[in-house]
């Protein structure tokens, strides 16, 4: 099993880190920091995008291409991630080398718990993706436990099918969408990322423009990636 | 206008669509890339004829949106980068999907380093670049590879915690991330925390435009991962993040200190990788200890205030953008080792030319690009009229000198003897001779290169006009 | 009154926990701990009114990326365990 | 397209052509050719002087522009020559039996161009390039032979490349304080520059263009990097190559400064001025290579030390700033490329039949080789600077310009330069020529027509211009009166002065006539005996010829025993200090990089980063 020596570097590392951070906060006058866009924002936000919920609409309208640029770092890792594991190196043994399985097989327990959460889980992140303009949570919590909600039947039966073909399919199709509702934004109302479809009234499910529709994309795709990432880890390697 | 925004749209786009589109996936990249150098030219034009513009994303007016500003040097550095991903698309790959992938994302966050004009949507942007070239350099199929990744990886991911930091400092001091807002309200971040952030952005930032104390993991990197993908790397991501730290010099921290640290980091890039090179034994990393200066000179060029020095870190930054990726090429296939390159002058002599001739380029030797970029650089230098900048001319002349005496070495062991070797199939050829062949053009067309960089300098170092831009012209 | 306290608790839970990441022996061990921490994390979140942030690092941070190091290590494990025989 | 254009073009052409056909057998006379009619293109265009061409850019604001003026046209003059001279004695039958001259042709015409860019820039920035191009055009002809000569170029280039980026920091300081960088514009910037920026500048410049000239310290690089070139590239090099930095320190301290400013301009905590202190320095120039010339055991290496020392010469002349200095020192560099050239051919010749330059290894060659033979008699009379040739001449002038300006003690160093010539140039011609004949030069044989005929052309030169200076006196106007100096006053035989001039019509007169006396009483009253040279015989004894009764190697010992405590190589051991130390320091960063401990790099330069900023 993999062990490792007591970490002093880094432990005199956190305590650099620590003396650096006290001498920054010495000087920094915490409560009393000019909010300007802050509260700008918190001012308009509501009346401009629909949102209830105004960190989703910092996160999709106002700044919706950061989300687009973090969503992007998400398929990125993955990818690379994917590219990594996925190479054989050349400078090893050169055979593949066998995944040596040494858990023991999931118990009764585990596995009908598997089976009990995965609808639970799944209305979960819908939940939580559909209702982000509304109340706390949104496209990237959700996908992470609707990934959490394809994953877990496959802890509990490493055999049990996974269409990573559709997985592709869907996370390929949710990306795209999100940069193709910015396009139409651009198109529409001449704006990358402009909200659409009107603000309707703040608090109904229906509301906030694009919002939804990008928070649903973002959940998709993340959703996907991230399965399809843990079961790529999880399962043998890719030859 | 809008075109900037598809410049990163688009390349995204096939980057998600990418795993969908079966047997043509070998050629969206190209075509994106292909298309990215289109949009940039149109851009190029409207800019020529209507002056910088700023784009909102979304309708909402800075500072509380993200902008665009769109002048002259962003889009000289967004076309670039398509260009140089264009010619260094790689044609034969491990997995040419997800490569594919990588390098469309990292041509879209270089554009979009390029355009930004909001300090948190820089640094995401820096982010998504680090992230996409970390799988591109564990890409190439070298155990050591993977090991000088994740040690890039781990340092990279620390240093953009401090940028972070850094941002969060700024943002906690002023109470805005938009850069012309910044500017109006510099005063703020005039103060010992201040600078303190600007400190801690610089180091974060400088993990990737290769600064003294954060690059050492260049050297390992370049040696050990593939060669287009260490072109990309030294010519083209490197300058996107000077960009951020010229785009901080020129709006938010003019101050002296400010100018001062980044001189001083520049200055130490320069000595410590001309004398690193000048004791490298084998090419790759002697070019890559040569990046680490030559980008300290454009840091130290930056440190200029005003329009000479953007002039100059600009020029230095084009140039080195198609001189080093191209001596990586040509040196990729070669052994590595210097003492073994005996005699390949004779066996190869277009390749040892065009090598010659990128040196001497690098070098400064007119009537060769790299001239004009170093007269620049020391004329800015020396223009600032202060002690600390005459002293980093003198700087610049000593370390160009150790650079002249390493380089020419491998020009001298290059023609001398012979070899039994036969030559190697040259993979680079192409990308590096279209950048040879770019490299004469721009000497033959001096005169209206110099105009463009130019009036590309003057518009970036205008900040009055760029806060207005920004913030008074556009609806609220 | 009593969301001071919660706090305080969770910040020194985040600190036992931090070192304890540092000073497990086994890597699998460390990752726990290092859940324990967005756990305590997001829980203080909740108390200084971020709920959007919280529930993010719930998800994020103490679900998912201790899954993946914890699969990362499994993997890795695998490998240096055959190399050591 | 005026003349000017047409010569550039010429010569371009030359280039083109010659690294084109050079491997074809008539190269070198096709050479030969080209340079005649670039010859007679300088000799047409001579009445327009200054001509300026109609070539010219704009890049970032700066104009860059040619104009050939008196100056550049002097040295033009021998630039050409000298090429013509060292292609037409490789198309002989030194270089028929080679067998790829494409380098050596085309690298030559190379130089002849990039030579003439630089003669004929009119602005800083077209000034660095010519540089830029004669320094690249150089190291290619230098290369050539490979192995060692590799490592001597190698060395020139690190210094050449080091004193350009010194000139590109001066031209940067220019280009920062100045609205312009034509000539013009720069002579009424330092006009209004003050006391330090002038001498910034004008040390910046004098490290770079001096490293060409091999001015004190900078020349440790020449000898080897000369004498291992090809011979008639050798021969090109050592006539003219250093001097394009004599003329870029012209341009400098003369046409742009101003030589009146460099008398005002003082030297800090002391009671000198610049043009004392450059002064100076060109007489150290001038002593110290010709007494290590003095010490070398190699033909071509002892030339090329003495090439150093003459520049000191020039420099000095100049310096003195009256039209007698200034002419002396103009001539100078003319009368020493014909000697120069003419003798490194010599000295290449007596290689192309021996196959050695060691001057321990020959000897006695008078009988064997003598149109060679006379060749060098001449030159190194010239050299030396003895009547009747015209070496003679122009060091008279500089004595006689530095007794008038009441410099008595750079006077004295110059005769003490003259007298290490006199010895070292006598060691070279009695080491070759004279003493015993070795016997394995026993069936040596003149070197054919193909090759003598250029070398005695030069010599006669030597000797004709020695005898009617006004001939080069009239080329040396062109260039004073571009330097803004008063024209001298001279005539066919000499140069004429208010207090007694000099007539070489009559020296030379006097001397033939002292030599036909004594020829006469040779001749008519020889009652001798002519032995062969192998016919020997010492203590009563017959000596064989194998027996080597003859030393020429330690040469000088005596002298040398007196000055050699003075020669330590103080100059050498600064080199290799510097080179450990940039080993040194490069060993320090590589480790610095190698070790790597990159997380702790970033923690402690974010520490100290906060440290500096927040304390």
């Amino acid at each position: 099993m993999l062990t490792s020596r007591p970490r002093w570097p880094a432990l005199l590392f956190i305590l650099g880190l620590a003396l650096l951070l006290t001498a920054l906060l010495r000087d920094l006058h915490f409560g009393n920091a000019p909010m300007q866009v802050g509260q700008a924002i918190n001012g308009v936000a509501a009346h401009e995008t629909g949102a209830a919920n105004v960190v989703a609409s910092v996160l999709l309208a106002y700044r919706g291409l950061d989300t687009l640029g973090e969503l992007a770092i998400l398929f990125a890792a993955a990818t690379g991630a994917g590219l990594v594991l996925g190479i054989a190196f050349r400078n090893g043994n050169g055979e593949a080398q066998a995944k040596t399985n040494t858990e023991p097989p999931a118990g009764f327990i585990l596995r009908k718990g598997a089976d009990l959460m995965f609808p639970f889980l799944l209305i979960l992140g819908a939940y939580v993706i559909l209702h982000g303009h509304l109340t706390p949570g949104g496209g990237f919590q959700g996908g992470a436990i609707l990934a959490a909600a394809f994953f877990v039947p496959q802890l509990a039966r490493p055999s049990s099918p996974f269409n990573e073909r559709t997985a592709h399919w869907v996370e390929a199709l949710a990306g795209a969408s999100f940069v193709l509702i910015g396009i139409a934004g651009l198109a529409g109302a001449g704006w990358f990322l402009a909200p659409l479809l009107g603000t309707g009234s703040v608090g109904e499910l229906l509301s906030a423009g694009s919002i939804p529709l990008l928070q649903l994309a973002i959940g998709l795709k993340v959703g996907s990636e991230l399965a399809g990432l843990m079961i790529a880890l999880h399962g043998p390697k890719e030859t | 206008m809008n075109a900037s925004v598809l410049m990163i749209a688009l390349p995204l786009l096939a980057a998600f669509l990418l795993p969908l589109t079966g047997p043509l996936a070998r050629w969206v990249g190209p075509f994106a890339a292909a298309l990215n150098i289109a949009l940039g030219i149109s851009l190029w034009q409207t800019v020529a004829q209507e002056g910088p513009s700023v784009v909102v994303m979304g309708g909402f007016a800075a500072p509380l949106g993200i902008v665009f500003r769109v002048d002259t040097l962003a889009v000289l550095f967004a076309t670039a980068l398509a260009a140089l991903v264009l010619i260094l698309w790689p044609r034969t790959s491990a997995d040419p999907r997800r490569e594919s992938a990588l390098l469309l994302i990292l041509l879209a966050a270089g554009c979009g380093l390029a355009f930004s004009g909001d300090l948190f949507n820089l640094f995401v942007f820096y982010e998504l670049i680090a992230v996409a070239s970390y799988g591109l350099v564990a890409a190439s199929r070298e155990r050591l590879a993977a090991a000088a990744g994740l040690r890039y990886l781990v340092l990279s991911a620390l240093g953009s915690a401090f940028a972070l930091l850094g941002i969060g400092l700024v943002y906690a001091l002023a109470g805005t991330l938009n850069l012309a807002d910044l500017s109006r309200h510099a005063d703020a971040l005039n103060s010992p925390l201040g600078l303190a952030a600007f400190a801690l952005m610089l180091l974060g930032f400088g993990v990737k435009a290769e600064l003294f104390p954060v690059n050492a993991w260049v050297a390992e990197v370049y040696s050990t991962a593939t060669a287009r993908t260490t072109a990309l790397l030294a010519g083209g991501v490197s300058k996107l993040a000077l960009l951020i730290v010229l785009h901080l010099v020129l709006l938010v921290y003019a101050q002296p200190a400010a100018l001062s640290l980044l001189l001083t980091l520049g200055l130490l890039s320069i000595v410590s990788g001309q004398f690193a090179g000048y004791r490298a034994a084998d090419l790759p990393r002697m070019l890559a200890y040569s990046s680490i200066a030559q980008l300290g000179m454009i840091a130290a060029a930056f440190s200029v205030s005003g329009e000479a020095g953007v002039l100059a870190g600009l020029a230095l930054a084009l140039h080195h953008l198609i001189v080093k990726p191209a001596l990586f090429l040509v040196g990729d296939g070669w052994p590595k080792c210097v003492d073994s390159l005996a005699g390949l002058g004779r066996a190869e002599p277009w390749r040892a030319a065009l090598f010659v001739l990128l040196a001497l380029s690098l070098l400064g030797i007119p009537p060769l690009p790299g001239f004009w970029a170093k007269l620049l650089l020391l004329k800015a230098l020396l223009g600032m009229g202060e002690p600390a900048w005459n002293l980093a001319a003198a700087v610049v002349l000593l370390g160009t000198a150790i650079e002249g005496a390493y380089l020419l070495r491998v020009l001298q062991t290059l023609f001398r003897g012979t070899t039994n070797a036969k030559p190697a199939t040259f993979g680079g050829a192409l990308p590096a001779g279209v950048l040879g062949v770019a490299l004469l053009l721009v000497m033959l067309a001096a005169t209206p290169v110099g105009g463009a960089l130019q009036r590309a300098a003057q518009q970036a170092a205008d900040v009055p006009a760029y806060v207005a831009d920004t913030l008074g012209g556009s609806p609220q | 009154m009593i969301m001071a306290w919660v706090a305080l608790a969770c910040v020194v839970t985040m600190l036992v926990a931090g070192v304890l990441v540092l000073t497990q022996r086994k890597l699998i061990g460390a990752i726990a701990a290092a859940s324990v921490v967005s756990v305590a994390l997001s829980v203080l979140l909740v108390v200084l009114r971020a709920p959007d942030v919280a529930l993010a690092e719930a998800a994020v941070g103490a679900g998912l990326s201790s899954v993946l190091l914890a699969l990362a290590v499994r993997r890795v494990g695998a490998v240096d365990s055959k190399e050591d025989t | 397209m005026n003349d000017l254009d047409l010569l550039l073009l010429v010569s371009i052409g030359t280039t083109a052509v010659l690294f084109a056909f050079g491997t074809w057998r008539w190269a070198g006379a096709l050479g030969t050719l080209l340079y005649a009619l670039q010859l007679a293109l300088l000799a047409v265009m001579r009445p327009e002087l200054p001509l300026a061409s109609g070539i010219g850019f704009e890049v970032l604001g700066y104009r860059l522009q040619w104009s050939l003026s008196g100056l550049g046209w002097f040295f033009a003059i021998i630039t050409v020559a000298s090429a013509l001279f060292s292609a037409w004695f490789a198309a002989g039958e030194w270089g028929q039996h080679r067998r790829n001259l494409r380098l050596l042709h085309g690298g030559l015409a190379l130089n002849v161009t990039a030579m003439l860019i630089l003669l004929a820039s009119d602005d800083l920035i077209s000034l660095f390039i010519g540089w830029e191009l004669v320094s690249w055009a150089s190291y290619l002809a230098m290369v050539q032979r490979g192995g060692p000569a590799m490592d001597a170029a190698y060395r020139y280039l690190v210094y050449a490349l080091a004193g350009a980026l010194a000139v590109l920091v001066a031209i940067a300081m220019i280009a920062a304080q100045s609205p312009a960088l034509d000539f013009g514009s720069v002579r009424v910037w330092f006009a209004s520059a003050g006391n330090g920026t002038i001498w910034t500048v004008m040390l910046l410049t004098m490290a770079g263009f001096g490293v060409k000239m091999g001015l004190l310290p900078l020349h440790l690089w020449q000898p080897a990097a000369y004498s291992e070139s090809p011979g008639p590239i050798a021969a090109f090099l050592g006539a003219i190559s250093s001097r394009m930095g004599l003329f870029a320190i012209i341009v400098v301290l003369a046409q742009l400064i101003g030589l009146e400013r460099l008398g005002n301009l003082p030297v800090a905590f002391s009671f000198w001025n610049a043009n004392e202190f450059w002064a100076w320095l060109a007489a150290l120039t001038l002593i110290v290579p010709t007494f290590i010339a003095l010490t070398q055991n190699d033909a071509r290496m002892l030339l090329a030390w003495h090439g150093i020392g003459q520049g000191g010469y020039m420099l000095l002349g100049i310096l003195i700033a009256t039209p007698l200095g200034v002419s002396g020192g103009l001539m100078h560099v003319i009368n020493y490329a014909c000697y120069q050239a003419a003798l490194f051919l010599a000295v290449t010749a007596v290689a192309h039949r021996t196959g050695t330059t060691d001057l321990d290894h020959l000897g006695g060659l008078i009988n064997r080789m003598p149109l060679t033979y006379v060749t060098m008699l001449f030159c190194i009379i010239g050299l030396a600077g003895l009547p009747p040739m015209n070496g003679f001449v122009s060091k008279w002038m500089i004595y006689k310009a530095l007794l008038d300006a009441q410099m008595p003690l750079l006077f004295v160093a110059a005769v003490i330069g003259t007298l290490g010539t006199i010895l070292s140039v006598y060691k070279l011609i009695h080491n070759t020529f004279l003493g015993q004949l070795r016997l394995e030069h026993a069936q040596v044989n003149e070197v054919p027509i193909s090759m003598w005929l250029p070398m005695i052309l030069l010599a006669l030169i030597v000797f004709i211009t020695g005898w009617m200076p006004g001939l080069f006196l009239d080329l040396v106007d062109e260039a004073v009166v571009a330097i803004g100096i008063t024209q001298l006053p001279h005539h066919l035989g000499g140069v004429d002065l208010g207090n007694g001039g000099l007539d070489m019509l009559w020296i030379v007169g006097v001397l033939l006539a002292a030599i036909g006396i004594g020829a006469i009483v040779y001749f008519l009253g020889n009652r001798s005996v002519r032995v062969g040279q192998f016919d020997n015989y010492a203590g009563g004894q017959i000596l064989t010829a194998d027996v080597p009764y003859q030393y020429s190697h330690q040469f000088y010992a005596g002298l040398l025993r007196v000055i050699q405590p003075w020669m330590r190589g103080g100059m050498a051991w600064g080199e290799r200090a510097l080179v450990s130390g940039a080993d040194f320091l490069g060993g320090a960063m590589s480790g610095l990089y190698r070790a790597a401990p990159a997380g702790a790099y970033l923690l402690l330069a974010v520490l100290a980063a906060l440290a500096v900023t927040l304390l």
